[in-house]
């Protein structure tokens, strides 16, 4: 193939307008070695714990508590403390729910989709976002499962044999959750964790106290670096992303169908998948910028997570922003164009109805907001960014809330609506899962390598085999 | 006590053990090794490796994944106790299918995980490579080449001269203590 | 010997309750009589409490009662010493009694469990109400096992005496109050003031006591004897003349101000059944035959909501109207006597608008001669019943519609109990029931009661009038004690059979009044002695409880007196309404009738049909008068501001300011002059006259137990001394402070979704199948697709799944192991529901289930199974107007059990299921609650049990487990063939599966047995036919069905195409609620068709809610429409 | 460096997986067994106030379970019988026997002479009415959850014996718990009905099986009698919830 390109000739209008040389931005800058990227990541893990780390820490899991002490008076107490009624009997949960899985989804898809396509930007934030993935997902499950009216009985979702040779239904679209959101945060764990292996053992070689060799020992597995683990662990890898991608396309549709397959108006849109799948790819990757923008400063990764990384990042939140007003017109134009006047209303109300102010919450920051992304410069605005993409965490949450919750209100039978409205302990256990993720993301910042170190030196320069320079 | 288990030599570069690598293979021997901090694209081929068997394991999970799923929703929901729900069929291939998607892909997944385990003899903790000084430098920018004892062409001499013609810095006996 | 072998009904029934006289001999049980406590307090706890309810239980534990529990611990089966004959655990006893109401004696039949009464039936041997109750009745036995009964006699042992002040009370013993009582020797000096009561027994031992000298005195805050005593004063008769309406004759109706179906009016449940008789519609030809109501009143009524025309005026205004009837009537039909004519044309001067409507109407009402009744309020003046018995007299109606009772009454009134007691003629004072000195605040009592020196309460709880007695004795209710009375229209005797021994140490009337005369005698004995010397009553007491019902003849009024010189001096009042100056209207409450059951969750909870208010009542303006006050005082903050919605007409505008989903109501002042002032939250009703206000008698209890304390607001300083309910010159001020009100009900109109479907039997008469042509499904291809023509029963019994890909699971006999045997379906007649709501306390009592308290009902968690909505409808809005005259429509909604149900298929755990017989069923047990399902409900009936609702008081929920476990004295009460759910489970009407089981396998039983008799074999060899195990139509009735006055509710089996309900569902009236969905709900509804006067000024040609839906479904033909009215 | 791990950690890893394994296996059939009904239900055999000997009564005497279960044909509870049921035959069997001591207090109440009349100091409470005793506190052995509706009225007259759940109560000496009595027990039976059904004369007859032909086996007898009954009665057992959960 590559002869045939050379003998083939630049066309003519190439050398009319002379086109200026591509010039590809470096993945990583400042021409680093292999070597000062190990010393760089693993650094991370081996230094003394930073001040700053211990305070974030602390905070976090007081924070954490919240949801703890939440779920304790809401299990001993009943539902009834939280601000569900008839008609609206999901509230924050539901939407606490679809809000985590949906950030959950950005990891997943940068190292299962980004690797498919091959975009090599990806190795330095992948671990960092599978780690967000996994600890959102571990999030998302609390809502679900703490939302049942009896949790100890929780266990009836699975099929487990019992004396009451009674089993799960398999029509429910909850149902398919449990199947859905366990096989997502099993998988998940398994990219995580097998892709950490041959990072594990590097800081497991460089270990000097006998805790972490043990510790890191043990994970990793007994990784040798060898060619031989490289080749099936590569082609695993290459298959586990492959598996991941139908994988989270099909964990947002599934979470979609919850409403999909009802048949609430306004519920009831086959729009909902991917409108739901491209709300996720949108929130996660707000979340990543939320997430990461702080840790490269924290930890002065400006050389691995460059400005090309965030701009890439930016572009597809502003694309699939624009994708989600897209769903939200459509929304508007099908409920019109159906004729059926409980859909038409359904969607009025929305916009105008008992709960107009989350919609425009959600319109101005889920489609107006990301359109400034539109411009370098404000794409070269670190901290604007940063505060474009607690927008969109804002904007995708009232996502949710917008769907499940006006819905609800005014449903079918005007005699039945009702309003919602959440109660402390609500509020509370939902702040509460911040701490939480926060807590398990700095103790990955803390113990974990938070890139790839394998990954992230193949795409320099150096690993190419055929041209690399010393 | 100790017993050798085969002749280090480290390069400096991903090319340089590339081409070594090839020239290893061309000298005929079996039980080597390169350890590298990344994988590094062809130096299967140069090894003379075939491609990895983990697929197969990935298809067998997905097939008893798909399959576990039907039967679960076909024996629990029509078979061992039907129950008329929402005037639905007790059993159809269509409304469970995202179960069996599911399972598919997390037996797949499971199969390629505890595949690739079982291909790579992981986990094993103790292993005499690891017993090399300079080992701990093959995660970080150092490759190496690691020729065996048990290889038969192998001779401690030859191959440790073979290994410093091909470049290869601090060429050294690997040796493992035994107690 | 030992009484086990003798057999007499009521011996039985003595020694059915035999075992709580046992346990009234337990040690714990006297050294708790002993024992003081304090007011209120849960006086049975701990073990004792535990002992009872064994005793309770008799031979099996207490089924139903939790759900938790895996390893059970050790449980003891108590079986009797000895057995009562004829009682065997597990089978309910039925049996007759009667609930004594200001508005007579209301025949029942109780169910009884193990000797505890748990439900309440209509007797169906009392013809004029067939086995329906009204919702109070229904409500009753909550009394029962109400915790905060007075439990046993007390003495007040405060110093002061005031009905402020907070008691404290000693235990004291019934035998001593009754031995005190027995002693008095001056009876000259006893004065005993009642609540008026239909007791034959207690009106005679009355008159007997008054021939000694005691004086008796008679109060009831909503006196339904007032018209009866004013009409007689009018007329100059000597007996009290009652009006007995028969409402199955009467083609025309016009009700002036008078509330004859609903709970403001006596004797509702006979009149609701006559009246809607005349309005049931099978085909086109009965929209002829249908009767037709005209309903004149201020407050909106269910009455006024059946109406075919209505027109708003004030209750003062009546009086002017109903002159301007007469003289249309009298007019017609040729009376020429000018000095009539010329006096009521000077009544009814100011009332010229209303011509065109009274002319109409009276033309009308002379259309069907004595076949036609105009009935008048019970709270109007004389003068109306005056008018109105004129007008009766005119139209012939005497003997076919309405008769004339003449009715004694020897009681003084309060005033002149006054009298009395500044006089100090009165040394000893009994207070039997009603609550005089909660409704009569003007009244000094502490002083008036210096010069008494003992003053007894009887009651059943402790309330305000206690607060100034010396004793207080507790009230046996009426289904632990004895009595014999008179239904309202004195036509029947029915008698009080207790179901079981008091539970307490308490007492009956009957029992304090027979200790006056000096002997101490038990009710029982009272009632056999009263029966035995009055030898008409019936042939045999034991038949005569069986039945329940003897008949009497009452004594009506042969010739009527004529009443053209009464009205003669009928003076024109003189009365002016503005903003400034309203007229004010006390109605009885309808959660708490005039306070008795303030305590009583059941009531409190159950919503307003109307206002669907629950726990509260309100000052209720109209729409134009909150407009004025808004302008006035712009702070009000009475009415919300139009949202966008509103203003482009896509929803109507709220009456109320809701905040977070919360009624959020102003306080005001309502002052009627002289310092007579109440303040309490204001409501905006649509279709209550410009100018009057309505608020409700009974609410506001100081002295109350846990259910009632701190709801409603206390209105009756505005009740008159002569109980008169109507005040004007009132006015209406802020005062800033705003109050939550609990409605259940947040949106009011339809929005003209085909959910209530309705026309006029005009057009009904033309298109019978109107209702199919409403709605989307009346345009999407048929829901059956080939087998959309299948009969019912086969569509009931294969569910052809029209042009789906999926078939449904096929359970017919032929195809399935497990074939239904039945199809069961229910059809709701729309046009016969009035909105009484009694099926709504009827359903809460058979199902257990629970009350939640205002706070939960605010937060939108009411757990009722069977809710009515309750919908307005009204001619085009302008903008964000609210309108002033508004249509009714009712509908009951409870689980429609759709065949292809939405809920099943969302639960992950499969429990919500179908059955073979259409139910769709809920397994408690098998629920964890997701919730799931009712969101997917779309007609939203499924209630999630949030907390504890069982476990804990209503303001202790939200303490948890650290919570107090509530008193298990309403547990008795709980219907143990019903589970009682706990905490985090879904529950939804279950179409009674308790009674259709139970019908079921008594049939399969009966089958059996019969089978095996005939043939004398070992049973092996025997054939039992398919239709020996169906069971009968007619033999299963929903709670809702049985107590339904107006058999409004069909419920059988569809699979048979012969019986009720499946000949109801083959009328073209029939249709599904969101048929469109296919949902394919079980339960039905019958459309509604009114029925109006072409000829009337306010005459529309399609119901409101038609035109709306017509309007919203069909935009381009409104259109058209208007600019054709407006090219006109 | 040198490895951290010694050697023989390497078949840890398969040892593991072995163990697991095993523990699994273990645990799951543990639970099996001992967690559901059948292990924590069947076999309990509480001592009863009175030593009634049901293998005496009802085998040895062959006294029909009707005659103190009077309401299992009438009623969904099977009732224990009172003091008085007892007191039939034993007024004049073993009038004295202290084991019916029990029996007898809650029989005779306040009348503490026992001559069947009330005296003036035995009428404690005043009222004339002779009342009966402390009830004798039976422990209860078959309960099934509140949830569950059994009715028995329906089972007996449809030729379910009582043998089905309670098993040989005619050969107890001291009645036990004997089947399971979980939902799963109700199932196999309502899903297969042939297999218990017999004549209705023959319900309270613990002992009785299908007659059978030579060579048939007692199994199979059953299946053709109680196809039969199946048929000719139109049984029709339930199997949605609605038919015991209400």
């Amino acid at each position: 193939m590559a002869t045939v390109s050379e003998k083939t000739e630049a066309p003519a209008i190439l050398a009319k307008i002379k086109p200026a040389p591509w010039k590809d931005a470096p993945l990583v800058e400042n021409r680093r070695s292999f070597h000062w990227v190990t010393e760089k990541i693993c650094g991370i893990v081996e230094s003394k714990t930073p001040t700053w780390w211990w305070w974030c820490f602390i905070t976090a899991l007081s924070i954490a508590s919240f949801t703890g002490m939440g779920l304790v008076y809401l299990v001993s107490t009943g539902v009834g403390v939280w601000g569900n009624n008839n008609p609206v009997n999901w509230g924050w949960a539901i939407v606490n729910f679809v809000f985590w899985i949906g950030i959950g989804h950005a990891g997943t898809l940068i190292s299962a989709i980004l690797c498919l396509l091959k975009q090599k930007w990806r190795t330095s934030i992948n671990r960092a976002s599978e780690a967000m993935t996994v600890f959102a997902v571990l999030c998302a499950g609390i809502f679900p499962l703490f939302h049942v009216g009896r949790v100890w009985f929780a266990w009836w979702l699975f099929p487990i044999p019992n004396a009451n040779a009674i089993w799960p239904q398999f029509r429910s679209p909850l149902e398919w959750d449990v199947f859905a959101v366990s096989t997502y945060a099993t998988v998940s764990i398994l990219f995580w964790y097998m892709g950490m292996i041959p990072d594990l053992a590097v800081i497991r070689d460089r270990a000097k106290e006998t805790w972490r060799k043990y510790f890191y020992g043990i994970l990793s597995m007994g990784w040798r670096n060898a060619n031989n683990h490289w080749r099936n662990f590569e082609m695993a890898y290459l298959l586990l992303a492959g598996l991941s991608t139908p994988l989270v396309l099909s964990v947002h549709t599934i979470v979609s169908f919850d409403f999909a397959v009802a048949n609430l108006p306004g519920w009831h849109t086959t729009i909902f998948p991917p409108y739901f799948v491209a709300g996720a790819i949108f929130s996660g990757f707000g979340m990543v910028l939320t997430l990461l923008l702080p840790v490269r400063a924290m930890y002065g990764l400006h050389d691995l997570i460059t400005q090309k990384h965030i701009d890439n990042i930016c572009k597809i939140t502003l694309a699939t922003g624009s994708m989600v007003g897209y769903a939200y017109s459509m929304e508007f134009f099908i409920a019109w164009y159906g004729a059926n006047p409980y859909e038409g209303f359904a969607f009025i109300n929305r916009a105008f109805g008992n709960y107009w102010w989350s919609y425009w919450i959600m319109v101005s920051c889920n489609v107006i907001c990301p359109q400034l992304f539109w411009f370098k410069k404000i794409r070269e605005n670190t901290p604007l960014v940063w505060i474009i993409s607690i927008f969109v965490n804002i904007g995708m949450w009232f996502e949710r809330f917008v769907i499940a919750n006006t819905t609800l209100s005014r449903d079918f039978l005007p005699s039945s609506w009702g309003y919602y409205s959440p109660t402390v302990v609500d509020i509370f256990t939902f702040f509460g899962t911040f701490g939480f993720f926060s807590v398990l993301f700095l103790l990955f910042l803390r113990f974990l390598p938070l890139m790839p170190m394998a990954e992230v030196k193949s795409v320099m320069p150096q690993a190419d085999p055929h041209g690399g320079k010393h | 006590m100790d017993i050798k288990y085969g002749i280090s030599a480290t390069f400096n570069s991903a090319k340089d053990i590339y081409i070594a690598a090839g020239k290893v293979r061309d000298k005929g021997y079996n039980n080597w090794e390169c350890y590298t901090p990344i994988p590094i694209h062809g130096l299967d081929g140069q090894m003379g490796y075939p491609r990895s068997k983990v697929p197969c394991f990935t298809l067998a999970g997905g097939i008893t994944g798909f399959f576990t799923g039907m039967l679960i929703v076909w024996y629990m929901n029509s078979f061992d106790y039907p129950l008329i729900v929402g005037g639905k069929p007790y059993f159809s291939p269509i409304f469970p299918f995202p179960v069996f998607y599911e399972l598919t892909i997390l037996f797949a997944a499971f199969g390629t995980l505890f595949g690739m385990f079982f291909l790579n003899r992981l986990p094993r903790h103790n292993h005499p490579i690891f017993e090399h000084k300079g080992f701990g430098r093959t995660g970080d920018d150092r490759f190496m080449i690691v020729i065996e004892v048990e290889d038969p062409q192998f001779d401690e001499q030859e191959t440790e001269s073979f290994l410093k013609d091909l470049g290869g810095k601090s060429v050294n006996i690997i040796r493992e203590p035994i107690d | 010997m030992i009484r086990e072998n003798t057999s007499s009904k009521e011996i039985q029934g003595k020694q059915y309750w035999k075992s709580l006289d046992d346990l009234a001999d337990t040690p714990g049980f006297r050294s708790w009589v002993n024992q003081e406590f304090p007011e209120g307090a849960s006086l049975m706890d701990g073990v004792q409490r535990r002992g009872f309810l064994k005793v309770m239980a008799a031979s099996f534990g207490l089924a139903g009662l939790g759900m938790t529990g895996c390893r059970r611990p050790e449980h003891a089966i108590l079986p009797h010493g000895k057995s009562p004959e004829e009682l065997i655990p597990g089978i309910p006893a039925f049996y007759s009694s009667a609930r004594p109401s200001s508005a007579g004696f209301i025949p029942v039949i109780v169910e009884s469990h193990d000797g505890r009464p748990t439900k309440i039936e209509g007797n169906p041997s009392f013809a004029s109400s067939g086995g329906s109750t009204d919702i109070y009745t229904q409500a009753s036995v909550l009394d029962l096992y109400d915790p905060d009964r007075a439990q046993g006699c007390f003495i007040n042992r405060s110093e002061t005496k005031e009905a402020e002040s907070s008691s404290s009370w000693k235990k004291h013993s019934s035998a001593d109050i009754t031995e005190s009582l027995s002693k008095i020797e001056n009876l000259g000096q006893v004065a005993v003031l009642a609540n008026h009561s239909s007791s034959v027994i207690r009106n005679s031992l009355f008159s007997q006591l008054q021939d000694k000298g005691v004086k008796i005195f008679n109060f009831e805050a909503v006196d339904l004897l007032n018209p009866e005593k004013n009409l007689a004063k009018m007329l100059g008769a000597e007996k009290s003349l009652r009006t007995f309406p028969d409402f199955s004759n009467a083609k025309k109706v016009l009700s002036l101000d008078s509330d004859f179906l609903g709970n403001r009016e006596p004797n509702s449940c006979t009149n609701t059944k006559q009246f809607m008789q005349g309005r049931k519609i099978h085909s086109p030809k009965d929209s002829k035959r249908m009767n037709r109501l005209y309903s004149v009143e201020s407050d909106l009524t269910i009455t006024g909501g059946v109406a075919d025309h209505r027109l708003r005026l004030s209750s003062s205004e009546i009086e002017g109207f109903t002159a301007l009837i007469l003289i249309n009537l009298l007019q017609s039909s040729g009376n020429q006597d000018k000095k009539l004519l010329e006096h009521l044309f000077e009544l009814s001067r100011g009332f010229e608008s209303h011509e065109k409507w009274a002319q109409e109407c009276a033309n009308d009402l002379l259309i069907n001669p004595k076949q036609s009744l105009v009935i008048a309020g019970s709270h109007l003046p004389g003068s109306v019943h005056l008018l109105t018995y004129k007008i009766n007299q005119t139209l012939g109606n005497q003997n076919t519609c309405l008769q004339y009772l003449e009715v004694n009454h020897t009681a003084g009134n309060l005033a002149s109990l006054c009298e009395s007691l500044e006089n100090k003629e009165i040394d000893t004072l009994l207070f039997i029931g009603g609550n005089p000195v909660y409704h009569c605040p003007s009244v000094e009592w502490t002083d008036l009661l210096k010069s008494v020196s003992s003053t007894y309460r009887l009651g059943s709880a402790i309330d305000e009038t206690s607060q100034i007695c010396d004793f207080h004795i507790g009230q046996s209710h009426f289904l632990e004690c004895w009595d014999l009375g008179e239904t309202w229209i004195h036509d029947t005797y029915v008698p009080t059979q207790p179901l079981l021994a008091p539970l307490f140490d308490t007492l009956s009337d009957l029992e304090i009044l027979s200790s006056l005369f000096g002997n101490i005698k038990k009710s029982y004995d009272i009632v056999k002695e009263y029966y035995e010397s009055n030898a008409d009553i019936s042939d045999n007491f034991e038949d005569f409880l069986k039945i329940g019902v003897a008949n009497t003849k009452p004594s009506t009024l042969k010739t009527l007196p004529d009443a053209d010189s009464a009205i003669l001096k009928i003076k024109k009042r003189k009365f002016e309404l503005s903003e400034s100056s309203l007229e004010v209207l006390l109605t009885p409450d309808f959660h708490t009738w005039d306070g008795q059951f303030s305590n009583n969750g059941w009531m409190m909870e159950c919503p307003h049909p109307i206002t669907k208010l629950t726990w509260d009542n309100a000052i209720l303006i109209s729409p134009v008068l909150a407009k004025k006050l808004e302008a006035k005082y712009p702070e009000l903050g009475l009415l919300p501001d139009s949202t966008m919605l509103n203003k482009n007409g896509q929803i109507a505008p709220d009456t109320a300011v809701f905040k977070d989903g919360k009624q959020k109501a102003p306080i005001v002042i309502l002052d009627v002059g002289d310092h007579h002032q109440i303040s309490a939250p204001l409501y905006v009703q649509p279709g209550l006259a410009d100018y009057t206000v309505v608020s409700t008698i009974g609410q506001g209890r100081s002295r109350v137990g846990r259910v009632g304390s701190g709801t409603g607001f206390n209105t009756c300083s505005l009740l008159h001394s002569d109980a008169n309910r109507i005040s004007s010159g009132a006015s209406i001020k802020p005062t800033g402070e705003f109050h939550i009100l609990a409605n259940v009900q947040e949106h009011w109109s339809m929005e003209g979704r085909a959910i209530v479907r309705e026309t006029n039997a005009k057009y009904y008469a033309e298109h019978e199948d109107f209702a199919q042509h409403m709605g989307s499904e009346s345009h999407s291809p048929p829901m059956w697709g080939k087998d959309q023509g299948a009969s019912l029963a086969v569509k009931a019994s294969t569910t052809p799944r029209g042009n789906s890909a999926y078939e449904h699971p096929d359970h017919t006999y032929e195809h399935s192991e497990t074939f239904g045997r039945h199809q069961w379906g229910m059809s709701i007649d729309l046009n016969q529901c009035t909105g009484c709501s009694a099926c709504v306390v009827a359903c809460q009592s058979e199902n257990n289930i629970p009350i939640v308290g205002k706070d939960q009902v605010l937060r939108g968690r009411e757990m009722h199974w069977m809710r009515l909505d309750r919908y307005f409808s009204s001619e085009e809005r302008k903008g964000a107007e609210l309108p002033s005259d508004v249509q009714v429509s009712f509908q009951g909604v409870a689980c429609m059990h759709c065949e292809t149900a939405p809920c099943e298929s969302v639960c992950p755990v499969n429990a919500t299921v179908h059955d073979e017989e259409g139910l769709n069923a809920m397994a408690y047990n098998r629920c964890v609650g997701t919730r799931y399902c009712a969101n997917n409900c779309p007609y939203k009936v499924r209630r999630f049990n949030f907390f504890d609702w069982n476990k804990r008081d209503t303001d202790e929920l939200y303490k948890g487990p650290l919570g107090e476990k509530n008193d298990s004295l309403v547990d008795m009460g709980k219907n143990p063939d019903v589970t009682v759910r706990m905490r985090g489970v879904m529950e939804k009407c279950t179409y009674c599966v308790q009674r259709i089981q139970e019908s079921k396998i008594r049939v399969k039983v009966n089958a059996q047995r019969k089978a095996k008799l005939a043939t004398g074999k070992d049973g092996a060899d025997f054939t039992l036919e398919e239709k020996d195990l169906k069971v009968p139509d007619g033999t299963i009735k929903t709670a809702c069905q049985q107590v339904c006055p107006s058999d409004a509710i069909a419920f059988g089996d569809l699979s048979d195409p012969e019986s009720v309900v499946s000949k109801l569902k083959n009328n073209p009236r029939d249709y599904s609620v969101l048929g469109y969905l296919n949902t394919r709900p079980r339960t039905t509804f019958l459309a509604k068709v009114r029925n109006p006067n072409p000829n009337m000024p306010d005459y529309n040609k399609k119901p409101h809610a038609y035109r709306e839906y017509s309007d919203k479904a069909y935009p381009a033909k409104k259109d058209k429409s208007k600019m054709e009215s407006q090219s006109y | 460096m040198r490895n951290i791990f010694p050697r023989w950690t390497n078949t840890i890893p398969v040892k593991i997986i072995v163990a697991l394994s095993f523990i699994g296996g273990a645990v799951t059939a543990g639970i099996t067994y001992y967690a559901t009904p059948k292990y924590t239900r069947v076999g309990y055999q509480p001592t009863q106030p009175v030593e009634y000997n049901h293998e005496f009564h009802a085998g040895q005497l062959g006294l029909d379970c009707r005659y103190c279960h009077s309401g299992v044909d009438t009623s969904s509870h099977a009732n224990v019988p009172g003091a008085n049921t007892c007191m039939s035959c034993h007024k004049n069997v073993k009038a004295n026997s202290p084991l019916l001591e029990p029996i007898r207090n809650s029989y005779y109440g306040e009348d503490t002479n026992k001559d069947g009349q009330l005296s003036e100091d035995e009428d404690l409470n005043g009222d004339g009415l002779l009342s009966a005793g402390p009830s004798v506190p039976w422990v209860r052995i078959h309960k099934t959850p509140d949830y569950v509706y059994f009715n028995h009225a329906i089972h007996v007259n449809r030729g379910i014996s009582c043998v089905e759940c309670h098993g040989r109560i005619d050969q107890m000496e001291v009645v036990h718990h004997a089947e399971p009595l979980s939902m799963s027990f109700c199932l196999e039976c309502h899903r297969n009905p042939e297999k218990s059904l017999r004549p209705m004369e023959e319900v309270t007859n613990l002992a009785w099986h299908a007659p059978h032909q030579e060579g048939e086996s007692h199994d199979l007898a059953q299946i053709h009698a109680g196809l039969q009954i199946k048929e000719n009665w139109g049984v029709n057992p339930p199997l949605s919830c609605t038919g015991c959960h209400r």
